[in-house]
């Protein structure tokens, strides 16, 4: 931890960090801290045991089962985690699709669908990107037309990380034709196992099945299944993806990062010497400690300012940037520090020398390749500087 | 979130540097003007002495947030050199003859600087070549300090010096016989001098700080200093940003605000994001400043905020000349001043080289 | 300017790579292609050797840029292991039983790999751990070889290793009693093997060469394979930067190719100057390797092609996933492959951080 | 001098080294290397020997004065005569106006112009940037309108180079109003006494007077002081600043301060040795080296090229954005390797502490604020990279 944490918080730290250590699988700890994904049922587990300590979702208001947590507090909770390699929250049934329902779902809605998202009976997944439709969402081109009460849904959608795991989906598409590409669109829920659903796996360079596309056709979901008013799914969208912005920088798992770089740097022999002793490991390992350090105040900064009541703005947009560009510099360090065997491919691929490669051996490639993704997703760092143009400099 | 005593100081520098601005001083001259006395009639001088010797008795962080001011305002006052250097040391070096000297500090007559450079020192009084020996009378001292800051200014120097092999710091009044300035210029418009020590005696009652404790005395120093110096950054950084939006929004070039284009407006945003990670990098070393547990830990956080200011200023500035072209670079527009004191700023405590060595000799 | 004969050898590779389309290989899984029996079969497997010994007598400058082609191709051969280093070293030893392997050797049947990296020893093979200790018969090897590319392909292994406080060269056949070999995959689509060496034994006469001989064999082997690999390197970057180009000229957002925005276009300009750059380096390492007057030359300007090829690299295969997005991390698309080889060779023979810091050693 | 060149090059270059060592005043060298202009009797003194040895203009027809070298000779005259710190040509008349004047000049032109430019008994600036025209030369305001067979001339000038050392100007300025705004626009010749101009000095941060504003106000130029045709100003213009672009590099000059830094830094104390074994000294020269080697690579793969016959595309936007870096981080080394003197203001601002700060620690610092005008004149490098993915790229 660090910077200007009160005595209290720091006791509150080490309380989360107790309960990691007693209610989290040891299997699912070294996994996640190699890069690797959770099953379902390891995320689903994990969440119980956070449900009944009544921690299940730290960013959600006490009436729908929240924690009542100060900001600072949540921010603790989520460093902590990290750091402890838990697995992350289902983030697009709680921090997305759960802030949604709450400002612009019906009663039903949040009765229905808000409980089974804190225990992770229902595991979400987001279905909005396309591929004509990127960083540019209102090219959106499924379509759904309503029928004797029903939506009927047509279209592909790409990219929709876990589907193949989710037993619901919330879609984005167009449910009227408008002037403005933007006006027309509205967000739907439906459960995966619907008839028409096809999923279909899209498997990266690092070999990993995380994402997925996933095709509908003449998909039947009962009118009273979208969100809010008809049309309005833009602005929805926009709400949603706005959610969570200061976590965005991982600042905890870089923290993570940079202290297993350094143990298992100090394993490794580099010429006389160990890898941590080299010159070029301690410039580049400094380089980015002190870029993470800045990164952390700026976050803090911005806590306390949303603390106070005030609103970031741009700043948000910079902790993407520069949070995402320390994570890539530290996959690539991570492929130095392993040397020549960063390159075997598949888990387990190498062959145990005396004992000395490291276990993470196995998995800094794939961590590299798949950290690429990073300046890429969620508003790719482009976008994110022409946001930064337009709102905060008036360009 | 600023303090109501952060407040009260922004507004009064504020106040002042309106009736100072920096185009009049451009016009006169900007070496021709330095603030120092202005800062004085604000009371100023004394701000971090006990009210006992005359002071205000605020704390550091109290005052570091009015370097950003400073900034903004491009003003040079020396207030780094004679009140968060020099001033605070004859204060915290417990001395009887420095503490006789804080009543003339706290009213701006007395004025101390620390030569802490020489040439080759690389900024470093650890690797001072200057000489004390012990006399009947006391101390004599010999050697050279470069392009002391303030330098001509001063009444009085805090001289580290060896003696014995280990780093010792004297006070030495500026014109104790053995003492010459050389006075210089400086590009950001500061004056500065170079300063021998031919056989220059003081008493012994003039020994400030041996080993150790002036080790620690003088990086402290320097370390208050480097956070004082990112505030004043961030000053300049907002300004020289704000020169550059208001330039690229109303030039025009191929028909349309040179704002419009893409790559202009992410140099733009990418200057802002300069600009906030420098602010962060202050509050890291002002914090650390004030409040670190061990002086390794404030060193490794200050140098950390100073491998940020370094780059930051540099981005900024280099970023801001190139967004204007040409004009920048003409004595008469003031975006090529801001970009000079950056500059400077980048390398006067210490490069972003030096500092990232710092770093990481710390951390092992 | 091209030569005639690396016009024609630039043709034949073409050729050969158009019945082996990247698309097809990426489809069939790429590693089950590797490619050097396509190049046997264009007799390439001894263009090195002279013809007394059954090869084509070519120069290293004849050969150096077909890897251009084979980069473009994204073509898996182990040609630079099996023939630019490892024939190579057979013929440039001046040992009968390695001279007597090189008919074999001619006609891709025998195929020699210099295990130059050892765990820990950053792939320089001064700091070779295996030992070599004199028996009756000949030498006893002891130690681990890590991830020798075409390690599991190859016939015999040229092995370094530390023969009473001595860098030595031995020829060591891959079957020899006490030679293990463990296979791995690698992202590339190369195979490797680790190498565990258990009192393996070979005859006296399987010393190529000891001490300062056996340093500037093994030194000048890899600096021409280095000199290759730049060429690999341009072919990659010419490949990935088209597959760009098309890319962002035909992918629509907001209502227009990606390709209309300004820092798309000057991130592609950007790549465009790399691959540039990437070829002068390819120049400098090639010329050098073959024609450099001293030692010390050669290693620099190599040092300084490599430090150019690992930072044009990176630069160009990160620029091509960030400006394809997601799909250009999908199994199915070519950028992600070209991605990955390049991402391998900027560490393959040296990261950019060693070749700076032996630029700078040989300077001083 | 470095890479492949010819036995017969080696010679050439020596031959020229000789030379200079025998006719360049040591003043003047000391001068140049410091990063100093030389005045303009001094130009004129150089270029009058270069004149009586017959190299007054290599890169001009033989018809016309020129020398007959071969590509790689005229390079090799261009850097040896940078590395030796001889004062440049006079560009504005040598290669922007001469080449033009061959191509569009009128008999009477070339006859009465060129020689005087060779001698230097003419010295040409250039009058193209107006405030509201600098990278978008079409733009220009100026004006000029033919009374009674002469120009009226009226409008303002700014960077003019030298204009107030130079006897001879070529402007561009509008003598007709055209649909397009590239078109109506001529370049004029004329006297800088004509009655009308006035020269007014920019003064730059490193204090030096290198650029003018220049005012004309109703300034009479005979009609048949024009280029070429009428309204094809703008055509003269693109062809005259498409010139002599493989030297934009500065490979010579590069070369110079890269040895020059070398000998500084061995004489400067840091801490307990000299600057030039601090790491961070050894590692920023050598990337910079490296970077100027590779760039050299270049420059001679452009000159082979243009040897047989081929036309250098984009590559010499490559050598100008590149060659300026290069050049700009030299130029921030020096600052960093003089230490606390590279700020000293003005010349022989520093005094002379034991003998030991060098000389150039005077000029470090204006160098380094000059020194960023070679990112942004002669078409910033933003423009360069434009035209790259324009005309290289087809974007």
């Amino acid at each position: 931890m660090a910077f200007d944490y009160s005595p209290q918080d720091l006791q509150f730290a080490d309380d989360v960090r107790a309960f990691i250590q007693a209610n989290l699988d040891a299997g699912v700890r070294k996994k996640i801290l190699s890069g690797m994904l959770p099953t379902r049922s390891e995320r689903e587990k994990w969440q119980k045991s956070l449900y009944a300590r009544g921690w299940a979702a730290p960013s959600w208001p006490v009436e729908f089962g929240g924690t009542g947590w100060t900001v600072v507090q949540r921010h603790i909770f989520d460093e902590v985690l990290t750091e402890e390699g838990a697995p992350g929250f289902p983030v697009f049934g709680m921090s997305m699709l759960a802030p949604v329902l709450m400002r612009f779902g019906t009663e039903r809605q949040k009765r229905e669908i808000l409980p089974a998202i804190l225990t992770m009976d229902d595991f979400w997944c987001q279905g909005f990107s396309e591929p004509g439709a990127g960083s540019d969402l209102a090219g959106v081109r499924s379509t759904a037309r309503l029928e004797d009460g029903f939506w009927i849904i047509n279209g592909q959608k790409i990219w929709t990380t876990l589907a193949h795991e989710a037993n619901k989906i919330f879609v984005l598409v167009r449910t009227s034709v408008a002037e403005k590409k933007q006006l027309g669109l509205s967000i739907l829920l439906l459960a995966m196992d619907t008839p028409g659903i096809t999923v279909r796996p899209i498997i990266t360079i690092d070999n990993h099945h995380e994402v997925n596309e996933v095709f509908f056709d003449d998909v039947r979901v009962p009118a009273e299944n979208i969100i809010g008013e008809e049309g309005l799914g833009w602005t929805y969208a926009k709400f949603l993806l706005g959610h969570e912005r200061t976590s965005i920088a991982r600042i905890g798992q870089s923290r993570r990062e940079l202290k297993r770089l350094i143990a298992t740097a100090s394993t490794i022999p580099w010429r006389d010497g160990m890898v941590s002793q080299a010159p070029w490991f301690k410039r580049r390992h400094a380089q980015i400690e002190i870029r993470h350090r800045i990164l952390e105040a700026t976050t803090l900064r911005l806590l306390a300012m949303v603390a106070e009541g005030g609103k970031p703005g741009s700043e948000a947009n910079l902790l993407k940037i520069h949070g995402s560009e320390v994570q890539q510099d530290l996959a690539e360090l991570w492929m130095d520090v392993v040397g020549e065997y960063g390159f075997a491919y598949g888990q387990d691929a190498i062959a145990d020398i005396g004992e000395m490669v490291p276990w993470e051996a196995n998995y800094v490639a794939g961590s590299y390749f798949n950290s690429r993704k990073l300046s890429i997703y969620g508003g790719s760092n482009e976008i994110q500087r022409n946001i930064i143009a337009k709102s905060a400099l008036g360009l | 979130m600023q303090t109501e005593t952060q407040t009260m100081l922004s507004h009064s520098i504020s106040a002042m540097l309106d009736k100072h601005q920096p185009s009049d001083r451009l016009r006169e001259g900007l070496a021709a003007t330095n603030l120092w006395g202005a800062l004085v009639e604000l009371g100023l001088a004394g701000a971090e002495i006990p009210e006992a010797f005359g002071g205000l008795g605020l704390s550091f962080t109290d005052i570091a947030p009015m370097f950003e001011d400073l900034g903004r305002g491009l003003a040079t006052t020396c207030y780094l050199e004679f009140a968060v250097m020099g001033t605070w040391l004859l204060h915290a070096s417990d001395n009887l003859v420095a503490h006789g000297l804080l009543a003339g500090a706290a009213t701006g007559d007395t004025r101390a600087v620390l030569t802490f450079s020489e040439f080759g020192s690389a900024g470093d009084p650890a690797f001072a070549r200057t000489s004390a020996t012990a006399t009947a009378a006391g101390w004599s001292l010999n050697g050279a300090k470069s392009v002391v800051v303030g330098g001509s200014l001063a009444t009085h120097l805090l001289v580290p010096a060896m003696q014995d092999g280990k780093l010792a710091l004297f006070l030495v009044p500026a014109d104790a016989p053995g003492v010459t300035r050389h006075s210089l210029q400086l590009y950001d418009a500061s004056s500065a001098a170079d300063i021998t020590l031919d056989n220059a005696c003081v008493a012994a009652s003039h020994l400030l700080a041996r080993g150790e404790q002036a080790s620690a005395l003088i990086t402290l120093a320097l370390d208050r200093a480097r956070a004082a110096l990112c505030h004043e950054a961030v000053g300049l950084m907002a300004a020289v940003h704000d020169l550059t939006l208001d330039y690229v929004k109303s030039r025009k070039q191929f028909g349309q605000p040179i704002g419009a284009f893409q790559t202009m407006q992410h140099r733009l945003a990418t200057m802002f994001m300069d600009l906030e990670l420098c602010r962060s990098a202050a509050d890291v070393a002002t914090s650390a400043a004030q409040h670190s547990a061990t002086p390794q830990q404030r060193m490794q956080a200050v140098s950390a905020a100073m491998v940020t200011l370094c780059q930051c200023a540099r981005n900024i500035g280099q970023s801001a000349v190139q967004a204007h072209g040409g004009i920048a670079l003409t004595r008469e527009y003031q975006a090529g001043h801001y970009f000079k004191r950056l500059t400077m700023i980048e390398r006067y405590l210490g490069t972003g080289d030096d500092h990232l060595e710092r770093y990481i000799a710390l951390a092992s």
